[in-house]
């Protein structure tokens, strides 16, 4: 054998994360991107509904909810895109690392970069929509707990369709009956709270369901990775 | 031993060997189905008494209820098919995952329609979010993204092998997504309405709906002979099996 | 069957306009289930004669003198 | 770099038996046998079409091979027994256009591992890049960023190298460097698979040639 020093895990997980986080940062316009799609759509609800704010109070929950999804969904496409175009995840599959760990690493990266921001604007879009700031709280842990499902879920098809060359309504066609589950509970806990019901069960359910995926989503990202690209 | 199952099923996944078997199969399967599908339409449409609760609108059970069950049965054949395609590479089983998927599509389609026809007496309206109809529309979206992953790749076994691991994850999505619909349903404590009443069924009722599902299982098993014979005639273009067929086709 | 009674059948106590477009959507859908298959085996087999035919003419092309071609020609490139 | 220790001479450390690959049931490339020892370079010659990429892939593990068998030491290849130990470089060559080399490799670091003795700034001056270690490195000419791609070569503690038309955009010093790069890599025991589709000059000794045919 070579007398070398192999990086252990913790080193190797550090330089997937420092990579995919600086190159989010050298690009960070596309990662405003996002952000500003939830303003537009948010402040288009207005518009169509009317600013009767009852109203708007009502659908607050479920409208910022829904439009902070869509915005993930936008930027899904490109979280592993650019390593399938220059060879980098090739390079990813070879090293003498576990995959489903660096897959993890990419997509909690690809979390950081386009979920993070969109949270920290959510209760400006909450705002805009009259979200009554009790409710608030719960919106930020609702959102704190379905993103990363999302991204999780995301990343298994995302790597499914490694594979394919285009791939916009294909993952939003993949992803719809996937998360559903997540969406219902996340505006069940938000209806809740407006309602002054208890909200912890919905929010139960949700961290229960993203612990599962922490632990299952990355090695089916992984399978799914060798799957779509053996060929 | 009955060693002659597992040498007969080897057999049988070698594509020529299924082509011809399917071949063999099919025209038996549609004429049984066309055959049980009459009986049991004239047993449902004319025969059977009309419901003392609802009016004569309850004969679309004999059609709706089938479909729901194969929109389901389909998509448990698809998943054992693709679960054994990804474990043991076999290309029959991708060809019947991938077979499975559009009949299945159709059926879950046909579910909908026939659901809705139905739901606007019963319930006043054409949609409402209960819980088997939400699953059953994720289903066909299910179907529908699995359709169209496996047509986004160029190569089809890769694309069969890809859709067939979105079809399994499928499999676990269907019950979440049914559990938190409930859910759901109580949260909002909207409709509550059951799509079989505890009405008791006539036997008068019971025959034709059974015979009409024996019909459309019959009809899936002469349906997927015809999508395998094709997807297969596709997949071996290569080989001589197929040129031969191509040669004697032209002739005959 | 009379006609009455079929005009009454056909009225299904006057719910026709439930169900005989419910039995009509069922059974275009799985026509074209059924005959989808059929459409694409054929064009799959006339597809598969024509290559053959390209094939067999290169070949023939290949096997006489061609000033034009290399030796290397016989094995032709790669169909896609 | 360190000397290795031998494996036994009598297993290879890459066997191909009737290794053979069909696309859409068309054949890319025939039954090939091969054996390749430590200290033993081959060279694959081919045309465009002819299947040398579609064998690089299967020789990394990525691709599974539909007939024949593929040993890596004596044992079936598989992409996790032979991940770490193989090094590829394709016509993607895997690097960030955002990132400078040094972050580049530093990454690749992060992941392989170094050899003894190695680090970033003197592998991208073997390669001669000094200067442009914190340029981004899509602003590097084409020639330049395959010399970045052939620094990962100095970098990774890999026994088999596999690489695909690693000549591809090099001027005469880069050629060069490739071969010297290679003569090093065999000279100290490791092993090298190189496809291309031209004459390819080798000075350390005779290297095994295969040829595939479109």
């Amino acid at each position: 054998m070579l007398d070398t020093r192999r990086p252990g895990l913790v080193h190797a997980c550090m330089a997937v994360l420092r990579r995919d986080l600086t190159l989010a940062w050298r690009q960070r316009g596309d990662m405003m991107l996002p952000v500003l799609y939830a303003l537009i759509v948010t402040s288009l609800f207005p518009f169509a509904l009317g600013p009767e704010s009852a109203l708007l109070r009502r659908i607050a929950g479920g409208a910022v909810l829904v439009t902070v999804l869509l915005a993930m969904l936008l930027a899904l496409d490109a979280m592993f895109r650019s390593d399938i175009e220059d060879g980098s995840l090739e390079q990813l599959m070879l090293a003498p690392q576990p995959l489903a760990l660096m897959m993890g690493m990419k997509i909690l990266a690809h979390w950081l970069a386009t979920a993070l921001p969109l949270i920290v604007i959510a209760p400006l879009l909450a705002g805009m929509l009259h979200l009554p700031g009790a409710v608030m709280p719960v919106l930020l842990a609702a959102l704190l707990l379905a993103t990363p499902l999302l991204s999780l879920l995301g990343g298994i098809l995302v790597a499914l369709t490694a594979g394919t060359r285009r791939s916009g309504m294909l993952l939003a066609l993949m992803l719809l009956p996937l998360c559903v589950p997540v969406v219902i509970f996340a505006a069940g806990a938000l209806a809740a709270a407006q309602e002054g019901l208890p909200w912890i069960a919905p929010i139960a359910w949700l961290g229960a369901a993203l612990v599962l995926a922490v632990v299952l989503a990355p090695l089916a990202c992984a399978a799914a990775l060798r799957i779509a690209l053996d060929s | 031993m009955a060693n002659w199952i597992p040498l007969w099923l080897h057999k049988l996944s070698s594509p020529p060997v299924f082509y011809r078997f399917a071949g063999v199969l099919r025209p038996w399967a549609i004429a049984l189905a066309v055959l049980l599908g009459l009986v049991a339409l004239y047993g449902g449409l004319v025969l059977a008494p009309p419901d003392y609760q609802q009016g004569d609108d309850y004969r679309i059970i004999f059609i709706h209820v089938p479909s729901a069950w194969m929109s389901l049965f389909i998509y448990g054949v698809m998943g054992v098919a693709a679960f054994i395609a990804l474990v043991w590479r076999i290309k029959l089983a991708e060809v019947v995952a991938m077979a499975s998927a559009p009949i299945g599509a159709a059926f879950t389609f046909i579910t909908l329609v026939t659901g809705s026809l139905w739901g606007v007496r019963m319930w006043g309206t054409w949609w409402t979010w209960d819980a088997r109809l939400t699953s059953e529309l994720v289903l066909l979206f299910l179907y529908l993204g699995v359709i169209a992953l496996y047509h986004s790749f160029e190569d089809r076994r890769q694309g069969a092998r890809t859709a067939a691991f979105l079809a399994l994850i499928g499999i676990v999505n269907v019950p979440i997504v049914h559990f938190s619909v409930v859910w759901w349903n109580t949260l909002h404590q909207g409709s509550t309405i059951k799509l079989l009443g505890p009405s008791t069924i006539a036997p008068g009722m019971v025959w034709p709906l059974l015979t009409m599902m024996v019909a459309t299982k019959l009809y899936y098993v002469a349906s997927l002979c015809s999508r395998a014979r094709a997807d297969l005639l596709a997949l071996e273009s290569g080989k001589d099996w197929v040129r031969q067929i191509a040669e004697n086709e032209v002739r005959g | 069957m009379n006609a009455a009674s079929l005009q009454s059948f056909l009225a299904m106590g006057g719910y026709a306009v439930y169900v005989w477009p419910a039995y009509g959507v069922f059974f275009i859908v799985l026509l074209i289930d059924w005959l989808a298959p059929q459409f694409r085996r054929r064009r799959l087999l006339r597809e598969l004669r024509a290559r053959m035919a390209r094939q067999g003419a290169r070949k023939e092309r290949a096997s006489s003198p061609s000033p034009l071609r290399g030796e290397g020609w016989g094995e032709g490139p790669r169909l896609p | 770099m360190t000397e290795m220790t031998d494996a036994p001479a009598t297993t290879p450390l890459l066997e191909a038996r009737a290794l053979g690959f069909h696309r859409q049931d068309e054949p890319v490339f025939g039954p090939l046998d091969f054996r390749l020892a430590a200290g033993e370079l081959m060279l694959i010659e081919g045309d465009n079409g002819s299947g040398k990429t579609t064998l690089m892939r299967i020789l990394t593990g990525l691709l599974r091979p539909e007939e024949g068998e593929l040993l890596w030491r004596g044992e079936p290849l598989t992409w996790d027994r032979c991940s770490g130990e193989v090094v590829f470089l394709g016509h993607q060559l895997g690097l960030k256009a955002e990132l400078s080399p040094r972050e580049n490799l530093a990454f690749t670091i992060g992941l392989h591992g170094h050899r003894n003795q190695s680090d970033i700034d003197g592998a991208l001056r073997q390669v001669g890049l000094t200067g442009y270690e914190d340029e981004p490195v899509r602003k590097l000419s084409a020639g330049q960023k395959k010399r970045v791609a052939l620094a990962r070569l100095l970098l990774i503690p890999a026994a088999l190298w596999l690489l695909d038309e690693p000549y591809a955009n090099l001027d005469r010093s880069g050629i060069e460097l490739v071969d010297a790069l290679l003569e090093a890599h065999i000279a100290h025991g490791g092993a090298a698979l190189v496809t291309s589709h031209g004459a390819v000059q080798f000075h350390g000794g005779e290297p095994q040639r295969i040829r595939l045919h479109a």
